[in-house]
């Protein structure tokens, strides 16, 4: 159902053009870039988006997500590949280099009148349950199946309070939009409370030789930022990211009393993410204040210390806190702490987490 | 005044009030992040019209009348509060002796709007924050409650428009200083913004919201901005005096007086809501009953003894 | 006058048949956050009755209230259901025939008493200040009455957090209420829960693992004796 | 809207409410029954105060503390209700039986 009416289209023409960025590989950077751009509106979730760009490569096992997140895209939908090989049954897929601008592509993409892409899937449930089961919804018995699509949460052990309560297990990622490009996270969740964590998939890694200064650490300041819903301020700090990059004088002082007025370092509580990095001990706070810093870039070798592990760091938290800490760290300092972990022992379907809970008390 | 022009002008009002905090949002957007506003004046109606031309989508399985109803309870609820206010010194649309309990109702249907909102689209992101919000949205209503009482006291009734006159020598938010800070931090837990933006977040994706799309998404954002403008309208009302205006206007002059302080709170609701940082959801319940609820107690023992005769 | 009062009479038999119909489908439906909502529909047509009635406190207190305890309610029972939004339909009723019979006996008593019995008629005066009335009751001649109630409410707070919460005097509360084995380091009294770390065992059912016995469907409610 | 449509409008509030209890194994679906069973008893309250009482605020009175006694009812019968679940992982009423035997 859509409204129909030729000067409200002409006003909604006006409007900036919404995308769902598919990040790859080395792409996030050109993305954030764009997203300054007035006119185009870097959206969070792909429902709420005209045009998908999938910028940088990206791997063969993201693959069937991204088809996955294409068809979320409301119809009409438009695709641009800024820096990325296009599945090859596709008909005149729109390319560009990643080196190329895409503001007007997009534009361009958006205002042509034609039809919309088609699925790139066929529209069938992820886990079919039609007509399946004794009431013809999927499930089974009384607790299990995957009643109307969805796996029926099953009780396990409570890392708070000891109260059992249901669990239900799932994947997140690799395509969110304040999330590192290309992990992917297998969360047990209890309300949102996070029990158990996997990571299924790394994070596309960074290119070699790429130095941590001062634009990637305010850029990533940027992202824990937007997650403190401080969206606007999130935009300074790419702005003065941008600014940098372009070689400009940046005046980083008013910049981090800005933050601190917004009470960010107050609302982040202290010891949350807590490791040590890098030799030293730190937490989310510190680490924001270090993004924040004017101090010249570290630029220490790789230390033989051990990185701590992503999924071990994500052990009780809730949801929020969880992705402020993934979040916490740089795309270089992720790289080395979330390695794929093996699933678990396989049993039936179902049993999976009682035997996930099992092992996890083991060690 | 009859009754038709009274919803049409309420209905207008919901419309540019909608409008204009659409246009605050972009101004505050663009102060906070130092850049050139942009298209100021047209720009909420074009982001609303592209919305609107937008297609619908469907969920797998949602519970389809809650999935269809909730933007609208959420729009509806917005409309009561409005129709509570006393524009004049006259009267409300809605001039029941209860008001300020019926401004409470409204206060926990908004929480069961959400709720249901996020419930009802059988999907992860809406779910988990339909859950924190009632987590947070629960509370901090609590909190609202005994700011009302304490603006009710001084007046000795639950009706709105005796809340005003009591006001007639001295505002309650001078009177009552601790009152409409904390009211304004209920008004962004109403209206999903800022640090009180547990449903609709960036982190899950945009939350209840996270699944919408097309016409229901256009109902759900506006019901936002009118939930705004309804807080702020009932805050004018309970703190700044309302329809009363200075020693020289007439009587005929308190729509305008209402509408102007009502621009003002809601100023300062859209610049909290871009200013000030949201913290984890635990952090944030530990806050609320430890630190705020007892700050509202205060408030209204305060406000006890200075009524007192 | 005649409009005015069919129009209330509408009104009222309208927010009747919700209230019993909604009432009705609070036990009929399989989902529990339904189930809690339909409950919040039945309360709210009963507070809009009150207004009718010129009872606007109450009315609208009721709708306030009720808002926030289905909300709670509804959280609750999708904690603690073993299938909270009735995605696999199952019974979870028993002794039907009583209930129903008990159900019926105490409409139809309550409805005869009410049909035989001689019924006061003071109607409550048009211009009748409900709420002030209230307040001068409530911190007047009933204060006493008024502050127990207040007092009740505190000591049922406090007795619910010390009910619920898991750290008790002498630390965590689950495994030192445990009554003691039979014999020594044998099982405890009484039905526990599966210890062999079968988690799905959770709300009382068993989820059907490849060495679980088959499902039975009554026996598997209670949990007991594995 | 006269006392006796009232009363039996709340009577049949109060059957249901009744059934609910006896019916259901549930412990959160037997605190509806309950709550159904008080909400019935809450409008023949009010009913009585509006058509027999000439507006006695005592009838006012009563409504409230039954409001306080389903405020009691939820918030006791949650906690009994997580104290058991902590123990057991049961929520029905079936599973409580350590007195039978």
């Amino acid at each position: 159902m859509a409204i129909a009416w030729p000067w409200l289209d002409r006003l909604a023409a006006r409007a900036p053009v919404a995308i769902f960025v598919a990040v790859g590989r080395d792409a996030i950077e050109r993305v954030e870039d764009l997203s300054l751009d007035a006119r185009i509106a870097w959206v969070a979730s792909p429902r709420h988006a005209d045009v998908l760009l999938v910028a940088g490569r990206v791997r063969s096992e993201d693959a069937p997500a991204l088809r996955a997140v294409h068809d979320q895209i409301p119809a009409p939908r438009k695709t641009l590949w800024w820096g990325s090989t296009p599945f090859q049954e596709l008909v005149l897929p729109m390319v560009l280099p990643l080196a190329d601008e895409a503001s007007l592509p997009i534009l361009s993409l958006h205002t042509r009148v034609s039809n919309s892409e088609p699925d790139w899937l066929p529209d069938v449930p992820p886990n079919p349950w039609q007509g399946l089961g004794p009431n013809g919804q999927g499930g089974k018995d009384m607790m299990g199946g995957v009643p109307y699509g969805r796996p029926m949460a099953m009780t396990d052990d409570d890392s708070r309070d000891g109260l059992q309560l249901d669990q239900t297990t799932v994947q997140i990622g690799p395509f969110l939009q304040t999330w590192p490009a290309g992990l992917v996270l297998e969360l047990a969740l209890q309300g949102d409370v996070v029990q158990h964590a996997r990571v299924v998939h790394s994070p596309c890694g960074p290119t070699k030789g790429l130095r941590e200064g001062v634009s990637s650490r305010l850029r990533s300041a940027a992202r824990l930022l937007r997650l403190l819903e401080l969206g606007s301020l999130a935009e300074r700090c790419l702005r003065v990211a941008a600014a940098h990059d372009r070689c400009q004088p940046v005046e980083l002082a008013a910049l981090r009393a800005a933050v601190r007025r917004s009470g960010a370092f107050a609302a982040l509580p202290a010891g949350l993410g807590a490791c040590r990095l890098d030799g030293a001990p730190s937490d989310i706070r510190s680490r924001l204040l270090a993004w924040l810093g004017n101090d010249a870039d570290p630029s220490k070798d790789a230390t033989t210390e051990p990185k701590p592990k992503l999924s071990g760091l994500l052990l009780g938290l809730e949801w929020n806190e969880a992705w402020l800490v993934i979040n916490s760290f740089t795309p270089q300092q992720l790289h080395g702490m979330a390695v794929p972990e093996k699933a678990p022992v396989k049993g039936d379907d179902n049993t999976t987490n009682s035997a996930r809970s099992a092992m996890e008390h083991a060690h | 005044m009859n009754a038709a022009t009274a919803v049409g002008a309420t209905l207008l009002l919901m419309l540019g009030g909608a409008w204009l905090v659409a246009v605050f949002d972009r101004i505050a957007a663009a102060l906070v992040a130092r850049r050139p506003v942009g298209s100021l004046w047209l720009g909420p109606l074009q982001s609303g019209a592209s919305l609107l031309v937008s297609r619908t989508n469907q969920t797998e399985h949602p519970d389809a009348l809650n999935w269809a109803l909730a933007p609208a309870l959420y729009l509806v609820l917005a409309f009561v509060g409005v129709a509570l206010v006393p524009f004049s010194t006259s009267g409300a649309l809605v001039d029941i002796p209860a008001g300020i309990v019926l401004w409470g109702a409204v206060e926990s249907l908004t929480v069961v709007a959400v709720f249901l909102h996020g419930w009802s689209a059988n999907a992860l992101f809406p779910l988990l924050g339909a859950y924190r919000y009632v987590a947070v949205g629960l509370p901090i209503m609590l909190v609202s409650m005994f700011v009302l009482i304490a603006a009710a006291l001084p007046a000795q009734s639950l009706a709105l428009g005796a809340i005003v006159q009591s006001q007639a020598g001295l505002w309650n938010v001078v009177r009552q200083p601790l009152g409409l800070p904390l009211f304004l931090l209920l008004g962004l837990s109403l209206t999903l913004r800022g640090p009180f933006n547990y449903a609709d977040s960036a982190d899950l994706a945009g939350g209840t919201d996270a699944e919408r799309s097309g016409p229901p998404r256009a109902v759900w954002q506006w019901a936002r901005l009118s939930m705004a403008v309804s807080f702020s309208a009932m805050a004018a009302t309970v703190f700044l005096g309302g329809p009363l205006g200075p020693a020289w206007g007439t009587a005929e002059l308190g729509p305008l007086w209402l509408t102007l302080k009502t621009a003002v709170v809601l100023a300062l609701l859209v610049a909290a809501s871009h200013l000030l940082a949201r913290m984890p959801p635990s952090r944030m319940l530990t806050l609320l009953w430890t630190v705020l609820l007892p700050l509202s107690f205060v408030g209204l023992v305060a406000a006890g003894i200075e009524a007192a005769p | 006058m005649n409009d005015l009062i069919s129009g209330i009479d509408i009104a009222f038999w309208a927010l009747a048949a919700i209230a019993v119909l909604s009432g009705w489908r609070v036990f009929a439906t399989d989902s529990m956050v339904r189930a809690s909502f339909l409950l919040l529909l039945s309360f709210m047509a009963v507070a809009g009755i009150m207004l009718l009635l010129a009872a606007p406190y109450i009315g609208v207190a009721t709708i306030f209230m009720m808002a926030v305890e289905m909300m709670v309610m509804a959280v609750f029972m999708v904690m603690f259901m073993m299938n909270p939004a009735g995605l696999n339909p199952m019974s979870m009723v028993h002794q039907q025939p009583l209930a129903i019979g008990a159900g019926v006996v105490a409409f139809i008593g309550l409805s005869a008493a009410v049909l035989t019995s001689p019924l006061p008629d003071q109607p409550v005066a048009a211009d009748h200040r409900a709420i002030h009335a209230l307040g001068i009751e409530m911190l007047g001649d009933s204060m006493l009455i008024f502050e127990s109630a207040g007092v009740a409410l505190l000591s049922a707070m406090i007795g619910s957090v010390i009910l619920s919460s898991r750290s008790g005097r002498f630390g965590p509360a689950d495994p030192g209420s445990r009554p003691p084995g039979l014999c020594e380091g044998g099982l405890p009294a009484g039905s526990v829960p599966d210890e062999n770390k079968n988690h799905g065992m959770g709300h009382g059912m068993q989820h059907d693992t490849p060495n679980a016995a088959p499902q039975d469907t009554h026996g598997a409610h209670g949990a007991q004796g594995s | 809207m006269t006392l006796q449509a009232l009363l039996i409008v709340a009577s049949a509030l109060i059957g249901l409410g009744l059934y609910g209890v006896l019916s259901q194994q549930s412990f959160v679906m037997l605190m509806m029954g309950f709550e159904l069973i008080l909400n019935g008893v809450l409008l023949m309250t009010m009913a009585f105060w509006s058509f027999g009482s000439a507006g006695a605020p005592k009838g006012q009175l009563l409504a409230i503390l039954v409001m306080a006694v389903m405020a009691l009812e939820m918030a006791i019968g949650f906690a009994l209700v997580t104290a058991v679940y902590r123990q057991r992982q049961a929520d029905t009423t079936e599973a409580l039986d350590t007195l039978k035997h």
